[in-house]
């Protein structure tokens, strides 16, 4: 399941709703992205997040279903927020569930990989300095790279 | 055709979004930036490096040479930063 | 930090524990492993988690110590539950926080590879045809011996 | 010499802990279970399959040739199974 939202989140809660009553499931992962106060040489302040309605959740679906293709997992959540987000808050958060914890591991960190190459969000830094856009990694590239089939 | 901008695209360019009838001779991703980027000197501008720029039409991830139709939607943004 | 208790946990009151105040954590992974209902053909009604006491703490610390050479980790915590535990219940959380995406997930995933394989816990199963104690699988053998240093 | 067992070897024992006092010539944790498993049946019957368990001396791994002093902890159990 897929949400995009200006709200925060809640993931014990989120978790439990995911393995509640699925008494097959032996592992469930979670990854949870937050602000952080040093991209740079200045102070990070905010961080807006915008993104493309619509093509969000195409994209996140797409790549949902390619975990599912390759994992055998019982279930997923995306969750990613947008908006104003101080440092310390949660942005985004990626859960699987698999009756093995290979699977749910391996899966979150796929899901998280190719969120940030393929998902489209963009991050406007306010730093002590002014605004700033985010510019994408090409480490970021490299990690959504590894997961092409060869 | 619907044009959407992102991120500094929309700030440099100073639209969200716009609606756009460009000739029948722009029949492809390449040819309707080429296109819009004369439309105004902040067009100019955001769209003068093709190489910081990502384009999806339909909400899907296209090439340059993705082939265009008349009521495509089509998104002009940065690399994605998100996560 | 290791923690071997009864008592059930809260994923997220611990997660934001270990990030509060902490502005350079960019990502936070948590592994949940949960009982199982289906271990073989009998359907399994409980577990019952024994373990070494003095030296479960001595392994875990020395496991922590190693994911911490390894990655730059901003900090980790294991949870190991002992006692009887029934299908659906929460048996291990491993949390690790770092300012990177690829060192949380990755060194969370070394810790719960090498506690399935090093720390001296035990699994007695209680299923609908009598108590038995669980083999340790092949398959979690290969899992820690991946992250053998060449 | 203090001896705990856990897991099927301690009910298969029926003891999880014993204090023992080996005669001087065992000097290493093979000779140990050689001569623990004559204790009892009940020994022989857990200890008959040495490659089904796992030592730890003073709570660290220990392999077969590890050498003992009369004052270590030495635990016997099977292959862990935790998390």
């Amino acid at each position: 399941m897929i949400r995009v939202q200006k709200e925060d989140f809640d993931v014990a809660a989120e978790m439990s709703r995911l393995t509640e009553g699925r008494h097959n499931v032996g592992g469930v992962t979670a990854f949870v992205g937050l602000v952080r106060d040093m991209g740079g040489e200045d102070k990070i302040k905010a961080m807006t997040l915008e993104h493309y309605p619509g093509m969000t959740e195409k994209k996140l679906s797409e790549i949902e279903m390619e975990a599912r293709k390759r994992w055998p997992i019982e279930d997923v959540l995306i969750i990613h927020r947008i908006g104003r987000l101080e440092p310390g808050e949660r942005i985004v958060l990626v859960l699987t569930a698999s009756s093995h914890r290979k699977a749910a591991i391996e899966s979150c960190q796929f899901l998280i990989d190719w969120l940030k190459t393929d998902a489209p969000f963009w991050k406007l830094e306010e730093t002590t300095e002014g605004e700033n856009w985010v510019k994408a990694r090409d480490s970021d590239n490299d990690a959504t790279r590894r997961w092409d089939k060869n | 055709m619907k044009i959407l901008y992102f991120a500094w695209l929309r700030s440099t360019i100073g639209l969200a979004q716009e609606t756009a009838t460009p000739p029948s001779d722009i029949t492809n991703v390449s040819d309707l930036i080429d296109w819009l980027r004369e439309l105004s000197p902040a067009h100019t501008k955001a769209l003068s490096d093709i190489s910081a720029v990502r384009v999806a039409v339909n909400q899907s991830f296209a090439s340059l040479d993705y082939p265009l139709a008349s009521d495509d939607e089509v998104a002009l943004f940065p690399p994605v930063t998100g996560g």
